[in-house]
C-alpha cells in the first residue's frame, strides 16, 4: 500500500505540523500532541476535551473551536492517546469551570482517559466523563468490552460542545453529552479494509465481490462477511441495524459518513438510499449530514449514525460552530 | 566460571536494567510478528505500541538510572504509560507500577519478593482491566505464569528454575489463547470470529517473562553484575 | 472494484438525489441535472455558473450558495454536462445583471458551455466566460487543447464568487475572474489510479511501487512515472513544478488538495512538507487549505495549487462563503 | 429478390431511420470496447457516453419519427447534444446538425448530396473542435472517409460500392491512429505516451459509417422501404 508519507513513525506529527500552518486558529503543540483552541480557556466556560487514535480525521483534531471542543489529543495511529496528553489539554483549557472528557469506548482510550481524570484532579482540576458508545455491530453485555464509540461522537462533541459554548456548568454539559450518546446509534460497513502506515498492507482480506458488515473504525474487522450488494440494499440493513435498537420515537439527525476513501459522489447517493429506507420505515429526519467525519484511514465505505433530538438538542444542534471539519453559522 | 552449584542471581536494580535492556531488543525483534497477531483480531499496532513504549522506556531508564529494584520497575511503568497509550501502554504500565511499589525500597530482592511483586502486578492488570484468564488477553500468560513461579518455589526450587517454569506457563498460556473467543479488548468486538487466532498481548507478556528468565540465567552464569 | 452504489448508470442522479435531502438550502433538479441557490436569482447579483463532469465532488456543486456559485452543473462522471444544462442553470440565476460561466478548459467542457452561451444570449442573457488552465504537468501550445483545469477552479469560484457576491458588475466579475486563473498554477501525483462506475476498474495500471507524477482529475494518466517517494520529495517535486511556472512576487493561497483516497491525516503530512519548501524557496504563504476539494473519485494522491493574491484578492478570499463544501464567515 | 443488377438504395427518411437503429445497436454491442480504448489515453467514458446519445437519438426519433432525411440527421445531432457531454457529444451532434442542414428538406438523397452533407458535417467538426488530421482525433476515420466515397463517386460507382469504400478508408484511418502522438483532446495530455493506442472517437466513427455502408446494403438488396 502506498502513502504519502514520510516514515511511519513520524505520521502523527507531521500532520499536527500540517494542522498547525493550515490552521492558525488553533495552537497545535506537536511535540506533546495537543490541539488547542487558541482563546482558551475561555472564561467560565467548561472545557470539552476529547481525543483518541489518529487515523480518524477530522475527529477529534478537526472539531476543535468554537462551539465545539476546546482541545483534542491525538494518539498514534489508532492508538489511545496516553494521559500526559489528557492532563496537559486539561490544564490549557480549564477555566474553573470543569473539564469533560468525551471518552470513545474502547479499553485503551477507557484506560488512558482515567488514569488521566485522576491526575488532572490531583492538579487540581475539576473532571468529569462521558462514554460514547454508539455502535450497534458489537453486542453489550458486561462480560464483554461493550460497544465501540464511532460516528455518535460527532453529535455528543457537537451538541455538548454548543451547551458549554452558551456557559452550561459542567454537570449539565455532562448531562447532555450522555443523553446524545443514549439517543445515538450506529452502524458501518466496509468494502475495502484498512492499511495502516506501521503494517503498510490491509490489516484484513476483504475479497472482491464480498463486503464486511458491522465493521469498526480502527481496521478491526466486522462480525458479517456478505456478497457485494447494491447501494440501496446496504442502506436497508445499515438503517435497520440502527433502528432495531434505537426506536425513535421523534425526529433524528442523521449522519451518513464516509469512511475515508468511498467518493462523495458515492456517499450522497447511499445518503439518498438511506433517505428512503427512513421514509419508508416512517422515521423523521430533522437534519442530515452527508461527509467524511469519522474515517479509518483509507478504508472504502460508509456508516449511518442517528441520533433521536428533542427541540432543545437540535437547537443546539443548529447553534453555531466554527472547527476545521464542521463549520456553520459562524 | 565454576562447576559449584549455582549461587542464584542477584536480584539488584542492575538484574532489572539488564531485563529491560535484553526485552526492548526482544521487543524490537518481534514488533512485526506482534502487529501480524494484532492484525485479524485487533487493529495491528500491538507490536509498534510495545516497541514505542520499551525503546522509551529504556531510554530514560539508561539516561537516569534509578537505583533499586523497585523504582526500575515503577519508573519503566509510568514511561509505559507515558508513551504507549492504547490498552497494552496503561496494562503494562500497571503490571511494572504495582510490581515496583510491592518491592518497596530494598536494594536487592529475594525469589518470594519477586514472586509476591509479579502478583500484585498481575492483580492490578486484572482489577484495571476488568478481565479474568479465559477472556483472551495478557492474564492468559501473565496469571499461569505467576501460579506457575509460585508452584515452583513453594516446592523448594531456585529463581532460575522457578522462572524457566514461569516461561514455560506464559508461552503455553499465550499459545492456549488460540481457541479462545475474546470477551475483552478490541477482539471481543469479532465475536466468535476472534475463535482461531493468538492474543497478541499474552504473546508479548510470555516474551517478556522469557526475558525475565533469561536474565536470571545469564545472570547467575556470567556473575555480571 | 467495489462501488457503494446502485448501477453505474444512475449514480448522478442518485448522489442529486442525496444532495436534495441533505442541503435543503440549495435546488436540486434532479431531473435537469440543475443545483442552485435556493434564492436565486438574486437581485442584481451577476449569477455564477459552473459545471463539469462528475467525481469531483465536492466541486462544483458543493461549491454552490452564498459567495460562490449561483449554480452547477454535474455531467456523467468524467463527462462535461450538455448545453441543456447550463441554458437552464444561467436562466435560473439571471437577475438580468447577466452570468459568468466558469469552464474548466477540457474540450468537452468548453464545447458544451460554447454552445450553450450561444443559446443563451439567444434567450437574451448576457453571458460572459472565464476559462480555467491552472495544470503546469500539461504543456500549453496553441496547436494542443492546452492546459487543464484543476485545482485552480476552487480559487476562482470562490474570489470571483465573493466579487459577485458584493455587487461587482459582469465585466469586473468577469476580470477578476481571469486574474485569479493567470495567478494561479497547479500541479498533482497519483498513488493510484482512478476506477469509474462505467469501465468499474482502474483506468490505467500504477504498479505497487511507483507513482505517476502530473495527473488530471480525470483518470488520465501522468506524464511520467517514477519510483515512489516520500511525502518530503513529492511536495519538493510538486511545489517547485508550480513555482518554476509561477514565480510568485506576492504571498500565495495554497491549496493542498487530495485527489479522494488519501486519508487527511496524510494529507495533512503533505501540507507540512509543502510549506517547508515554500519557506525554503522564500514563498509566503497567506492561507492553507487542506482537504478534498477538487478529486477524483477514488484515486490516492494529492495536487498543490498556489494562487499569488495581492490585497484584494486576500479579501475576497476572506470574505464570508456557505457553501455544502466550503464555509467560513456566515 | 432479384436478379437484376442492384437499383441502388432509396436513401430516404426511413433510410436514415434504418441507420440509427442500427447505429445504436452497433454502439451498444460495441460500447465497452470503445470505452476500453478510451481508458489508456482518455477518461474511460467513450463508449458509456455514445452508448448514452444513441439510445437517447433513437428512442426520440421512433417516437416522433421525422418526414426528410435531413430532419432525422439534423434530430439525430440534436438529441446528442443534449444527451452526451464530453466532447464527442457535441462534435457528433455538430457533424449530423450540418449534414442533416445540408441535405435541406428534399425526401429522397442522391449519392452526391450525401456526399456533400457528409463532407459539411466534417467540415463542421474540424471547425468546432479546432483538430486536423494526424491530431489523433475522430477526423482521422472521418476525413479520408469522405475522400474515399467522393472518389469512388467520381469514379462512378454507385452508393453502395462507394459507401463500402468509405467504410475500408474509415475503419484504415481509425487504425492508423495508433502511431500517431495526440494533440487534440484528452489523450494530448498524454504527450508521447499517447502513441501506440488506437484513438476511441476513431474507432466510433468508423462504426457509424460500418453501419452507413451495412444500411445501404441491406437497404438495396432487402428493398425494405
Ligand atoms: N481488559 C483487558 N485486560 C487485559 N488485557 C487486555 C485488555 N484489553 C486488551 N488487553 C490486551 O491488550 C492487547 C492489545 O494491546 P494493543 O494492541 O497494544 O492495544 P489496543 O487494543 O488498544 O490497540 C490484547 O492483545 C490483550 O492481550
Ligand atoms: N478537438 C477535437 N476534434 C475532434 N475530435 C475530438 C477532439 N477532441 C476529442 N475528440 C474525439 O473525442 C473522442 C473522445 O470522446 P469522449 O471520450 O466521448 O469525450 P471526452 O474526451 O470528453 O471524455 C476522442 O477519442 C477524439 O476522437
Ligand atoms: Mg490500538
Ligand atoms: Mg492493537
Ligand atoms: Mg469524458
Ligand atoms: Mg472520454
Amino acid at each position: 500500500m502506498k502513502m504519502l508519507i514520510n516514515v511511519p513513525e513520524t505520521v502523527v506529527a507531521d500532520a499536527l505540523r500540517g494542522m498547525a500552518v493550515a490552521h492558525p486558529e488553533l495552537t497545535v503543540d506537536v511535540e506533546h500532541r495537543v490541539i488547542v483552541r487558541r482563546d482558551a480557556p475561555v472564561p467560565g466556560k467548561v472545557g470539552l476535551v476529547s481525543g483518541g487514535g489518529s487515523g480518524h480525521e477530522p475527529l477529534h483534531g478537526g472539531f476543535v473551536g468554537q462551539g465545539m471542543l476546546d482541545a483534542a489529543c491525538p494518539g498514534e495511529v489508532f492508538t489511545s492517546p496516553v494521559p500526559d496528553q489528557m492532563v496537559r489539554a486539561a490544564a490549557a483549557v480549564d477555566s474553573g469551570a470543569g473539564v469533560l472528557f468525551i471518552v470513545k469506548n474502547y479499553t485503551g482510550d477507557v484506560l488512558n482517559f482515567d488514569m488521566a481524570a485522576e491526575l488532572a484532579e490531583d492538579e487540581g482540576i475539576q473532571v468529569a466523563k462521558v462514554l460514547v458508545n454508539d455502535d450497534v455491530a458489537v453486542t453489550d453485555s458486561l462480560y464483554t468490552a461493550g460497544r465501540r464509540g464511532t460516528g455518535g461522537t460527532l453529535f455528543v462533541e457537537k451538541i455538548a460542545g454548543a451547551a458549554a459554548e452558551e456557559g452550561a456548568p459542567l454537570e449539565q454539559v455532562q448531562s447532555i453529552a450522555r443523553q446524545v450518546n443514549q439517543s445515538s446509534r450506529s452502524f458501518g460497513v466496509a468494502l475495502s479494509a484498512v492499511s495502516t502506515p506501521a503494517k503498510g498492507s490491509p490489516t484484513f482480506d476483504l475479497p472482491a465481490g464480498e463486503l464486511e458488515l458491522g465493521i469498526g473504525i480502527h481496521g478491526e474487522p466486522g462480525r458479517e462477511r456478505r456478497p457485494m450488494m447494491t447501494a440501496g440494499e446496504i442502506a436497508e440493513v445499515t438503517v435497520d441495524a440502527v433502528l432495531e435498537d434505537l426506536r425513535p420515537q421523534r425526529p433524528v439527525l442523521a449522519l451518513v459518513n464516509g469512511m475515508g476513501a468511498t467518493p462523495l459522489l458515492e456517499l450522497y447517493g447511499f445518503a439518498a438510499e438511506a433517505h428512503r429506507v427512513l421514509a419508508q420505515r416512517n422515521v423523521a429526519v430533522a437534519r442530515t449530514l452527508v461527509g467524511n467525519y469519522v474515517t479509518s484511514l483509507d478504508m472504502a465505505g460508509a456508516s449511518v449514525t442517528l441520533c433521536q433530538v428533542d427541540e432543545e438538542l437540535l437547537r443546539l444542534w443548529d447553534a453555531p460552530v466554527a472547527t476545521a471539519g464542521l463549520r456553520w453559522g459562524a | 566460571m565454576s562447576e559449584e552449584p549455582s549461587p542464584g542471581p542477584v536480584v539488584d536494580a542492575a538484574f532489572f536494567r539488564r531485563w529491560l535492556v535484553a526485552a526492548a531488543a526482544v521487543i524490537d525483534r518481534e514488533a512485526d510478528q506482534l502487529t501480524e497477531l494484532d492484525s485479524p483480531i485487533g487493529d495491528a499496532d500491538h507490536g509498534a505500541n510495545m516497541r514505542r513504549g520499551f525503546t522509551a522506556a529504556r531510554g530514560a531508564i539508561e539516561k537516569e538510572p534509578p537505583e533499586t529494584p523497585g523504582d526500575v520497575l515503577a519508573q519503566t511503568g509510568r514511561h509505559l504509560i507515558s508513551t504507549v497509550g492504547g490498552a497494552s501502554g496503561p496494562l503494562y504500565g500497571t503490571l511494572l507500577r504495582k510490581a515496583g511499589k510491592a518491592l518497596g525500597d530494598s536494594a536487592q530482592v529475594t525469589p518470594e519478593q519477586l514472586r509476591d511483586a509479579l502478583k500484585a502486578g498481575v492483580d492490578g492488570v486484572a482489577q484495571l482491566g476488568g478481565a479474568a484468564p479465559g477472556d483472551k488477553t495478557m492474564l492468559d500468560a501473565l496469571v499461569p505464569a505467576v501460579e506457575a513461579l509460585s508452584f515452583a518455589l513453594d516446592k523448594g526450587a531456585g529463581l532460575i528454575d522457578a522462572l524457566a517454569a514461569a516461561r514455560i506457563a506464559a508461552q503455553e498460556g499465550a499459545l492456549a489463547t488460540v481457541p479462545l473467543q475474546a470477551r475483552k479488548g478490541r477482539a471481543s468486538y469479532l465475536g466468535e470470529r476472534s475463535i482461531g487466532h493468538q492474543d497478541p498481548g499474552a504473546t508479548s507478556s510470555a516474551l517478556l517473562l522469557g526475558v525475565l528468565a533469561d536474565t536470571a540465567e545469564q545472570s547467575a552464569a556470567g556473575g555480571t553484575g
